[in-house]
């Protein structure tokens, strides 16, 4: 295991290199001249190329992409001289627009993104594991019949369309919750949680219903096992049937779902934050998207691709310890 | 001897005659076409959906016919049906709903939903059937040829799949599309959302192909003299057949959805061509003031998604439970 | 014998990659399924290849038919050496040794129709069925015993041993001269075994043709062999006529595998013969129904 | 407890009647098993034989009242006089897995890949004895699988079922079934799925726990030559019925169902003269 462990982390430092060098060239083809930027409005073109030579800009790719490479390991600094700014690692780049390096203005972001994620991920395996749950005991009766009616609404309401709703009911109609603002929980628990219950809900939703669904059907076919007919056979209790033999083979699966799930998050909180204004990292891509603010928005791309990559790899492990077929070769 | 093994076999088979007692040896018949439109056709669901796609379909076909009915092309201005001293309100109760106005205007504008709304589907089904034939078209070629050949292709494929999906791909086609000249949105968002979509469709077709080439037929047809593609296409894809009905069922929504949550952020269908997407964009600023405007574009997206997800739903039952073995 | 035998294999070997072990540069462990196994095949016998799971011999079925290449060793048919063939010359090759396989069902493929199935050898070596594609099926449906109306149903719509026979049919379209059969009847109820195993004997008496025959039924091999050759981890152990084999087996495992099949009596095997010719020749009508319940409480 | 010291009662030991099972078609019922009477007497073998859906496998499920939930059944099952299809599911429990236990072909998909071999026999063992430690359950354990042979059993007994062999995990499974010393042991086709060396060793194995033990087994195969070498009674049965039943030895001599007789006649034999090759040549072939 630790010499498939080591080939695990050395293809997750693969991939991750591609990861920066695709992000890096698309950004590097596609982005407006950093130097325009930087240099603002009265500018000549005598400026705009000294700004080019002081920050690299007119240095070859490979190059340009190997000091990128060295900021994140160990930070860098843009420019020389007066105007020059420091960086420091992991450098994810630096926003002239906003004089700031992205990794400050992703770390000033994140707890908020933090919460709207945890938070919608709790709701969702708990709706979903126990919905699947309750599906799979009634199953093939109305309780059964409703619940899928409700998971396919749930997979396809889009989440902007039930965030207006939700809104315009509970906010606008009912006045049973406040317009969503990022408060701090250290200044007022209740407001904290009230602010971010429909973020939660709007997030959780489609997952819940995907999570109600897997969750049914491992456990419908788990219970056509074998072992489980040999637990039967043993004159077990049914409770002892459901949560030793069932429950746990159909489970497996969810907990490495919820892994990939959990860490792709940071790109599919986007439309959420947005609708709610919550200013957290989602939000402030689409926010440099609107800007074109390109640093932040490679930044951002890097650090969710780092996320799902990473969340892979903890997935593989986390499955190496809850399933002994992995875990102890044959 | 009285009875022979040939009649002892005749009688343990599975057409030993109707009612009989026996149990099929075999696997029950594989769910051919017209057997899968009667199952789906005894479905209320699947009925329903059906129909509301048909509708759907038709709408966006004979656009500029219904628009001619009703009155009002999607560009119009109606300023007569705003309130200018209300920052632009719809006159009227329901945002505007009236007899020449059937669903209403936007406000600040004046502009006719019913128009914008059968025109917008236009742009949704379109990009949205395109991303799935190309999709499909590319998660199908590779799928196979990753799980026929192993070894080196498939190792080379895979990582390219891990590799897409290991992208945050919302971030990064708002990113790639932003930074595009938006000339030929249409087209971009299809070739965006296809590079980072079959990968999922490729890797159920990969594990797909990847059991059956472990089923003996395959190995069959190889003692045939069969040999790499034509192995492939004549043997394998006509299993896949199910597989993909339903994956790209699933797929269609999947990408209207796609396409209304890009536009809805400004990245796709550029204004003044209307888009659901993009109509529930602006109506963010109103949906206080104005329900209607987000509420009818919203259901007509959530049912259209709805329909299509609950079809493929159905079919999959359908198809899982006539091909179980 | 003859001088050339029909099957000549050759010291063959097959290793096949552990996985799980190597990584980017190493090559990782290999398993030798086959180790150094070299056999031949003359024309018009059966040759028994017997063994227990993981012995090897499934794989030396499929180095013979050329469906995986050796680690080393040759493979000569005809005297011609045919490891290495491909194109056409593989195609040759193909229609001179046909693969009959275990699973009835899992060896045709689902969609396709008889006609398709049973063609599809000439078909894939880019040649045309004699007389037609519904004609040439219809005629090979009927030397294995299927009813030749049926030419257009899917598998599914077969029994086990109605889908062996279509698997057989298929292996008789490029009129083969060794039909290798991997485990052939093991799938099937023994009813039907025993038709299956009459069909190849007659096709064979009829073609002429030479079977390899995979088994791990040692009764089954029994009926059918003229030698047998018995390998045990990936190796022969031991070779030789049938009636050498399971009369004086001189391997000790040979000897512990046929002491571990179980049998029925042979005093009460011969009764009952004796009972049945009694019986034929009283009265060709069958013991009347109610015969059951005389023994019900037999006890 | 052996079958001495237990007084055989006038209805026998295991006593099916009538038994009969159905599935729901789409062209109705369908009988699955139709009107099966079983006897045993306690420490017997029975050996019901027959071909794929005939039934038997359901037969075994329908005893122990573990049949699918589709399934309707009918008919009773008494052991040793108490009707086990009259009890209410918390009784019938305490019966299956203790008095009764059972067996099956495929050794490897019967044991839960998640949890010890040692996990799964002590879990039989405590479900059936009250206020039993874990110490004690680890010792039946680990001496369950002495007794069915397992090397090295107080190391094996915390290897996960994937990290044996066919045979022993078959053994695991025999092992998980004497725990509680069950009066009947039900095997359904429990060496189809192995080696043909292995399966000798198996069945020795369940020949010599019945000689220790006085345990009576219900073996169920389609194998005739496995019935004929260990089992005394025999129900051959087709397509839900039983065609024909009585002493091991009478039904192998002298067959009376033609069925019987065919089936006979299809089993290919090792120890015969080659003349015995005639009757399946001369039935050859199709019209």
């Amino acid at each position: 295991m630790p010499r498939y462990l080591v080939g695990r982390l050395a293809g997750m430092a693969g991939v991750l290199l591609l990861v920066c060098l695709f992000t890096y060239a698309v950004f590097f083809l596609l982005s407006p001249d950093p130097a325009v930027q930087v240099c603002g409005k009265s500018c000549t073109p005598e400026r705009i190329d000294q700004i080019r030579m002081n920050l690299g800009l007119d240095r070859p790719f490979w190059t340009q992409f190997l000091s990128f490479l060295g900021g994140l390991v160990s930070g860098r600094t843009y420019g020389e001289g007066a105007n020059a700014v420091e960086c420091a690692a992991p450098c994810l780049g630096y926003s002239f627009q906003s004089s700031q390096s992205v990794t400050d203005m992703i770390w000033q972001r994140l707890p908020v993104s933090a919460t709207v994620a945890v938070g919608a991920a709790v709701l969702w395996l708990l709706v979903g594991v126990v919905s699947g749950l309750i599906g799979a005991v009634k199953n093939g009766t109305w309780v059964d019949r409703v619940m899928t009616g409700l998971t396919l609404g749930g997979l396809s309401i889009p989440n902007y369309v039930l965030a207006l709703v939700l809104q315009f009911v509970l906010v606008v109609q009912l006045q049973w919750l406040p317009f969503p603002q990022a408060v701090p929980f250290g200044e007022d628990p209740g407001r904290w949680f009230l602010n971010f219950v429909m973020p939660w809900i709007v997030l959780a939703v489609g997952y819940a219903a995907a999570y109600t669904r897997l969750t049914r059907a491992n456990v419908i076919d788990t219970l056509q096992e074998n072992f489980l007919r040999t637990a039967r056979a043993k004159g077990l209790a049914p409770h002892l049937v459901w949560r030793r033999h069932a429950l746990r083979p159909a489970l497996t699966p969810v907990v490495t779902v919820f892994g990939m799930d959990f860490a792709g998050l940071l790109g599919g909180a986007l439309i959420t934050e947005t609708v709610f204004g919550l200013n957290g990292v989602g939000k402030m891509a689409a926010d440099s998207i609107a800007k074109n603010d390109q640093p932040v928005i490679m930044g951002v791309t890097l650090l969710a691709a780092f996320f799902v990559v990473i969340g892979n790899v903890v997935v593989d492990v986390v499955y190496t310890v809850i399933d002994p077929r992995v875990r102890v070769a044959a | 001897m009285t009875i022979a093994p040939t009649e002892l076999e005749v009688e343990l088979s599975a057409d030993s005659g109707p009612g009989g007692p026996t149990q099929p040896v075999g696997p029950p018949p594989a769910a051919s076409r017209p057997r899968l439109l009667r199952a789906l056709s005894r479905d209320v669901g699947a009925v329903l959906s059906a129909t509301y796609i048909g509708l759907i379909v038709l709408m966006a076909v004979f656009a500029p016919l219904i628009v001619m009915v009703s009155g009002w092309t999607p560009y119009e201005f109606d300023q007569t049906a705003i309130d200018p001293n209300l920052g632009g309100v719809p006159i009227g109760p329901w945002g505007g709903i009236s007899s020449t106005h059937w669903f209403g205007v936007e406000p600040g504008s004046g502009r006719d939903i019913f128009a914008r709304i059968v025109y917008g589907v236009r742009v949704s089904m379109t990009i949205a059937l395109a991303a799935t034939a190309l999709t499909t078209a590319l998660g199908v070629t590779f799928g196979l040829l990753s799980g026929y050949f192993s070894g080196k292709v498939d190792h080379a494929i895979s990582r390219v799949m891990d590799f897409l999906m290991a992208f945050p791909a919302l971030i990064f086609m708002i990113a790639v599309l932003s930074a595009l000249p938006a000339g030929n949105r249409g087209s971009l968002l299809v070739v965006v959302i296809s590079v980072f979509g079959w990968p999922y469709l490729a890797r159920i077709v990969r594990g797909q192909t990847m059991s059956l080439s472990r089923r003996e037929f395959v190995e069959a047809a190889r003692a045939s003299g069969a040999s790499g593609l034509g192995l492939v296409f004549r043997e394998i894809l006509p299993n896949l057949r199910s597989t993909i009905i339903v994956m790209v069922t699933l797929a269609v929504p999947g990408y209207i959805g796609t396409e209304a949550g890009l536009s809805f952020l400004g990245v796709g269908v550029v204004p003044p061509e209307p888009s659901w997407g993009q109509m529930i964009a602006s109506s963010v600023s109103w949906y206080s003031v104005v329900p209607t405007y987000f509420a009818i574009p919203g259901l007509f997206l959530f049912l259209l998604v709805l329909s299509f997800t609950v079809l493929g739903d159905r079919l999959r039952t359908v198809i899982d439970s006539g091909e179980a073995r | 014998m003859t001088a050339t035998p029909l099957l000549q294999a050759e010291h063959l070997v097959k290793e096949f990659p552990v996985s799980g072990t190597g990584g980017l540069l190493s090559r990782g462990d290999t398993f030798r399924a086959v180790d150094d196994v070299s056999l031949t095949v003359a024309a018009g016998e059966t040759l028994a290849l017997v063994g227990e799971s993981g012995s090897g011999k499934s794989t030396t079925a499929r180095l013979v038919a050329r469906l995986i290449d050796p680690t080393l060793g040759t493979v000569r048919f005809d005297g011609q050496d045919v490891t290495g063939l491909t194109g056409r010359d593989l195609h040759a090759f193909r229609s001179e040794v046909q693969v009959v396989f275990q699973d009835p069902f899992s060896s045709l493929n689902p969609r396709h129709t008889v006609e398709r199935i049973v063609t599809a050898p000439l078909t894939y070596q880019g040649r045309k069925p004699p007389g037609g594609s519904r004609a040439f099926t219809q005629s090979l449906m009927e030397r294995v015993g299927l009813d030749p109306q049926q030419w257009q149903r899917h598998p599914a719509q077969f029994s086990g041993g109605q889908a062996q026979r279509i698997g057989i049919a298929r292996a008789l379209a490029v009129g083969p001269r060794l039909v290798v059969c991997d485990e052939a009847v093991s799938a099937l109820d023994v009813s039907v075994q025993a038709q299956i195993i009459n069909l190849l004997r007659q096709l064979q008496a009829e073609e002429g043709f030479s079977y390899l025959f995979i088994a791990h039924d040692l009764a089954v091999v029994r009926q059918i062999a003229t030698r047998v050759a018995v390998m045990s981890g990936g190796r022969i152990v031991e070779e030789g006529p049938r009636d050498r084999v399971f009369g004086d087996a001189r391997h000790e495992y040979t000897r512990t595998l046929l002491a571990a099949v179980p049998r029925i009596r042979p005093e009460w095997e011969a009764r009952r013969r004796a009972r049945a010719a009694e019986r034929a020749a009283a009265a060709p009508d069958p013991v009347p129904a109610d015969a059951t319940e005389s023994v019900r409480r037999g006890a | 407890m052996t079958s001495t010291n237990r007084h055989p009662t006038q209805a026998g030991f295991l006593e099916v009647r009538d038994l009969t099972v159905s599935f729901p078609t789409a062209t109705g019922r369908v009988d699955v098993v139709s009107h099966l009477d079983l006897d045993l007497e306690p420490g017997g073998a029975l050996g019901i034989v027959g071909e794929s859906g005939s039934g038997k496998s359901l037969t075994s499920l329908a005893i122990m009242g573990l049949l699918p939930d589709k399934a309707t059944r009918s008919g009773t099952v008494r052991l040793d006089g108490e009707d086990l299809t009259a009890m209410p599911e918390s009784r019938l429990r305490r019966v299956r897995g203790d008095r009764v236990a059972m067996i099956f072909q495929d050794p490897l998909s019967s044991l839960n890949p998640y949890y010890t071999v040692g996990a799964q026999i002590e879990e039989a063992y405590r479900s059936h004895r009250r206020g039993v430690t874990r110490r004690q359950a680890h010792r039946v354990a680990v001496e369950a699988m002495e007794r069915v042979h397992i090397k090295d059993a107080a190391h094996r007994i915390d290897h996960y079922p994937h990290q044996f062999s066919g045979g022993m995990r078959q053994r695991v499974m025999i092992a998980m079934a004497l725990t509680t010393e069950p009066e009947l042991l039900i095997a359904d086709e429990p060496t189809t799925a192995l080696d043909v060396t292995v399966q000798a060793q198996i069945l020795a194995l369940l020949q010599e726990i019945r000689r220790d033990t006085g345990t009576a087994l219900v073996l169920i195969t389609h194998d005739l030559a496995v019935v004929s070498e260990i089992t005394d009674h025999i129900v051959v049965m087709r397509a839900g019925e039983c065609v024909e039943r009585g002493p091991v030895e009478s039904i192998f001599s002298d067959p009376k169902h033609p069925y019987t007789q065919a089936l006979l006649d299809a089993v290919p034999r090792i120890d015969d003269e080659i003349g015995a090759l005639r009757s399946l040549t001369t039935t050859g072939g199709r019209p």
